[in-house]
């Protein structure tokens, strides 16, 4: 038997995946990233260190998350789904997989304060909560407009003992909220560490976060199998950045799983963007004729991304992995389904991958499959909004 | 040597210190009047900001110019058509970020900038190491690319850059993105250490906002590059021959 | 060695808690309740059913929930503090025990439906999301100004597919809730079960709740064991009903830990209120100088019952338990302390029990105990009226 | 034999269906006149609750009341008082629910009540198991306490139930709490699994609301108790006056 590569591999110094990825930062934060490329290529082959990422993410963060099978959505459905459940991590979702590993490295690395961006909420309550339980300082780049909108979220993370720093640049949306933190990032890489939410941003951080979040594909594959189910068919996540589902597909690249990433309609980089740089990695983005990048718009404020992570991009350049658009009204009625039929309500974000695996099933996925779903968060933070739209309906 | 390189070596070696204003393209109508007046004010060359979406290392005046000038409908292609539509009589040199030439395809971009007649382009998210595929695309178009040294780049760094610089370094004269500062920041000791491995012009930059603090850049370096300043002047409504009296006093 | 009877023990055919328990409701009601005591009594030796019981738990609840040292807590207060994290577990609470324990029973009884009665909404999303699971017809009766005060709550239940009824009688709060589901049950018992939510009510629903919710002591008993701590000096939960400090303290009743369960100091039934009969059983409660009931009036509104569970008025009675009361107050102070030093924003319930801890440290807690503390739930649902109160007052 | 026992059990004797009227003590000013015009049209007993908050077996209609009387200040012991102080003519039986005498104390409710001169009691909430303590503190009191049988209760029970009855055996038409309902429901089945095992007086209450209901209850039992339906009216304003012509057509 020869020992092929894996198909998720360790991009190397340069950080690229296939034609994608690389570093395209101001030369100022070139030393940062080259710190932190060292220090969490050190600290990933330290048992301690990863020891320890383990240890808080089973005693704080809740894992190992478990594996739900969705029997009654299976029957009606004609394929078997099982769902990891994501949303019953800290938090309420993957997020926190990442940021634990990101805050313990920033300790490792003697920093005392991270930074971070985030659009609705998420990722910055996720880091504000890792920070608070290190005690680092946290400082989180969240765009005007989101603080508006998700007031309580803001909220929340002066709870946490996190400060708020509205974002008022560009769109004032996570866009430029990533703009802002990088900026803010190259003022202060001495003791700060910015800790990106998602497989983007410049070498090491596709690679990282990817790495951090294969605990969940590393868990499913070992759960799937004492389930007796084994490999699935297919294996589904939503992709904003692409976190939750790089984290799925690395338990499963290198079997015979079919990968699918689900994007939101209207922040669909893959299927309708086209290769390019942008905040600090080369990868697919939506962009204008002239090359200035466009606002992704979705109901689910974690998909409203223009451009996805640099290793998907790559994935689906070479065939391993498939992504496809998934419009809101089906989205919504997903969550709707799941809600009534297994008592989880998702967060919108994956009820995009519920909604493909609600449309697809007897079509492109055939019925009697097994599928793995991967339900990336709870969708506490998404009822009032649902409620909103389903009133504005009717 | 491209002619960007030999004119600022030339300029140097014959103990002119060089004044580089910035001005992005677009974010006024009479941008252009500007850029002339910058030139009649003794400017050694232009840098012309190519507005982007998302520019990580401009601070809030120069993301502003670059909101408006977007917004005034600028593309990169009627920069580049404007910039050639008459010399400036002083090298342009083109400042973006790597998305707008990538986009537009790195030898298409290559050619239209060779067409402009710029001379060179400064890509603040284009380090070193990424940078070898747009190297080439502009080879043989005598354009060069202008590479920065920051504070934080540490000495094995300094000595690759300087080794593959073009044109001049630009010396980061702090960790900072792009805006008006109090002081030259690290700019001396950022000097210093590209000089101990290039003997190529070093103009320092970002932050420098007085004609006092162009001044101390030129007792340090070669020359001294101002955006944000004069940026936030011409937002402000300053017209192209106050542009040019404020310009006057940044030359020696 | 002498066997001694355990101190949380079967209470029997009459479901006596020594002065406590029993069952006082309508004739009609009592074939239902014996039925479902000898269903329940039956469920609870099978064999078959626990293992149900503790499979939905764990790949639908998110069972076994962590232990979490709260280290810069503990530093900062001088005792060893450990969380039991129900607020890790599925709907953000301990509260998913009980209903996957009744619901499982429902459908084991050959019932088809469940109602519920709830407060601010938790037990009765929880109620709709363990019915959803499996089918069941479910309606939650929900006092109508707490429909207007919760209307997200009532969203909630919707989507999982509930029916939410507007109570309009009396206080049209928690305590009419029970009452209206109870008038409720009597015109359906032959295919509904009464899903109540706490420790309380007739015969066998203390008991049965308490057994429900004893995994959590069962598994905080075996984790601290594994921890290395081993039996903690002090237990602490916070009590409405009562059902999670009966269930972490039945993994300790036998034990040498005191046991400390804190009320809101507007709902003290133990320190404040007098014996009594109300919704079905005989306990402590709040009532006025004629024996009318009187409403409990805590910001926590898990906290709001005028009642307490019958097994803790007997503990109280013999001294194996004590019961203190919380101002709302160092309740608020607790929620931010817990926040920002560790991470965890608890839920106002469980933030009685933090602030208890933190006011005690080094006074009735000596300093260097170890302290196991029920963190019974999430704080998402609370951050909004947190952040009104607050803003109020600045 | 207490004497309400003694009192039904001679009235059935004699073949006299008794029509039991319900009131709230306290739900308006006068209804103390509204109970002497019940007796006025006949009542055989009349049936006089003392509002508790949280009343489980009560419909909204007795909910209204209840909550009335609570908000006008009624008290356990004011209703008490107000019994005691002139007799009724006939049999005075309490009914609430039983937090309110566990309250007070078993002993001294049972000693206030016969000194109210009150002849039977009717706790919805205390079943038989529950019932020992207070059976013990009104024995020797003559108060009798009145147990229900339910529509669901099974066979085992009605004959533990018949054989501790005191008074009478109050037969509910059916699984509900108090109301108005279209018809006797399962009253006739009910009546007669209890006479299966006693020979104390039965009879049906629960949603009976007109005399035609009244009297096929009298046809298969031994009395009809109607509560929402005169506490609905009298809530409504229904004077004391027209509570007599109202009552008067529920007497045979
Ligand atoms: C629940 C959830 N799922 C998915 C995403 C998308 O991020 P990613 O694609 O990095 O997993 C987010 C982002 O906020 C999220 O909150
Ligand atoms: C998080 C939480 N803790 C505690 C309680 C109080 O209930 P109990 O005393 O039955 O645990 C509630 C009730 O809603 C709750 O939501």
């Amino acid at each position: 038997m020869t020992q092929t590569a894996p198909v998720m591999r360790d991009p190397g110094e340069d950080g690229r995946f296939g034609d994608f990825g690389g570093r395209f930062v101001p030369e100022a934060l070139i030393p940062a990233c080259e710190e932190l490329h060292d220090a969490f290529r050190d600290a990933w082959t330290d048992d301690a260190f990863r020891e320890e990422f383990h240890h808080v993410l089973r005693e704080f963060g809740g894992r190992p998350t478990p594996i739900t099978y969705l029997a009654r959505l299976s029957e009606s459905l004609g394929v078997r789904v099982y769902a990891k459940r994501e949303d019953l991590a800290h938090t309420g979702s993957h997020k926190i997989n990442n940021v634990v590993g990101q805050t313990l490295l920033t300790r490792r690395m003697g920093k005392t304060r991270v930074i971070a961006e985030t659009g609705a909420g998420q990722h910055g309550v996720a880091t504000a909560t890792a920070a608070a339980r290190l005690g680092l300082d946290c400082t989180v780049y969240m765009g005007e407009l989101d603080t508006q909108r998700q007031a309580l979220n803001v909220f929340r993370m002066e709870l946490l003992g996190a400060k708020v720093v509205p974002v008022t640049s560009g769109s004032r949306t996570l866009k430029d909220a990533v703009n802002e933190a990088m900026r803010e990032w190259v003022t202060c890489v001495d003791d700060t560490h910015y800790c990106l939410g998602s497989v983007m941003g410049p070498h090491p951080f596709p690679w990282m976060v990817r790495e951090f979040q294969s605990i969940i594909g590393h868990e499913a594959s070992r759960q799937m199998a004492e389930l007796g189910v084994g490999t699935p068919d297919v294996v589904v996540a939503c992709v904003g950045g692409g976190s939750n589902a790089a984290g799925i597909f690395a338990g499963f690249a290198d079997s015979t799983a079919e990968l699918v990433g689900v994007e939101a309609a209207g922040g669909a980089a893959i299927s309708g963007g086209q290769p390019g740089v942008l905040h600090g990695m080369k990868s697919m983005l939506l962009q204008s004729e002239s090359g200035q990048i466009e606002e992704a718009e979705s109901i689910s404020a974690g998909l409203d991304y223009p451009g996805i992570g640099p290793e998907h991009a790559h994935l689906a350049a070479i065939g391993r992995a498939r992504y496809v658009g998934m419009a809101d009204e089906p989205v919504i009625e997903a969550l709707q389904l799941l809600s009534s039929s297994e008592g989880i309500i998702p967060a919108l974000e994956s009820a995009h991958a519920v909604a493909w695996i609600a449309r697809e099933a007897g079509r492109e996925i055939p019925s009697g499959s097994t599928v793995l779903l991967n339900l990336s968060g709870r969708g506490d933070k998404d009822v009032a909004q649902v409620r909103d739209i389903l009133k504005g309906r009717s | 040597m491209n002619s960007l390189e030999r004119h600022l070596r030339e300029r140097r070696d014959a103990g002119q210190s060089s004044f580089v204003p910035y001005l992005m393209a677009g974010m006024v109508p009479d941008w252009r009047d500007h850029l002339e007046a910058l030139v009649a004010a003794g400017a050694a060359a232009v840098e012309v900001g190519v507005p982007f979406s998302d520019p990580i290392l401009d601070g809030v005046v120069i993301q502003r110019a670059a909101l408006a000038s977007l917004e005034a409908g600028t593309t990169p292609e009627g920069v580049f058509a404007e910039l050639a539509r008459r010399p400036l009589g002083v090298p342009v040199i083109v400042m973006t970020y790597f998305n707008i030439f990538h986009h537009l395809g790195m030898e298409r971009s290559a050619s239209l900038l060779h067409d402009a007649g710029v001379s060179g382009v400064i890509i603040p998210d284009l380090t070193l190491e990424e940078a070898g595929p747009w190297r080439e695309a502009v080879t043989g178009r005598d354009i060069d690319t202008v590479l920065l040294v920051a504070p934080s780049s540490p000495e094995a760094r300094v000595e690759k850059i300087a080794r593959a610089a073009q044109g001049f370094v630009y010396a980061a004269s702090r960790m900072a993105v792009t805006g008006q500062a109090e002081d030259t920041g690290d700019a001396g000791a950022v000097v210093d250490r590209v000089r101990r491995h290039s003997d190529l012009p070093v103009f320092v930059g970002i932050g420098i906002s007085t004609p006092e603090q162009a001044r101390h850049a030129y007792s340090i370096a070669d020359g001294a590059i101002v955006g944000s300043a004069l940026v936030d002047r011409v937002l402000r409504g300053m017209s192209a021959l106050e542009t040019e009296a404020f310009a006057r006093d940044f030359v020696l």
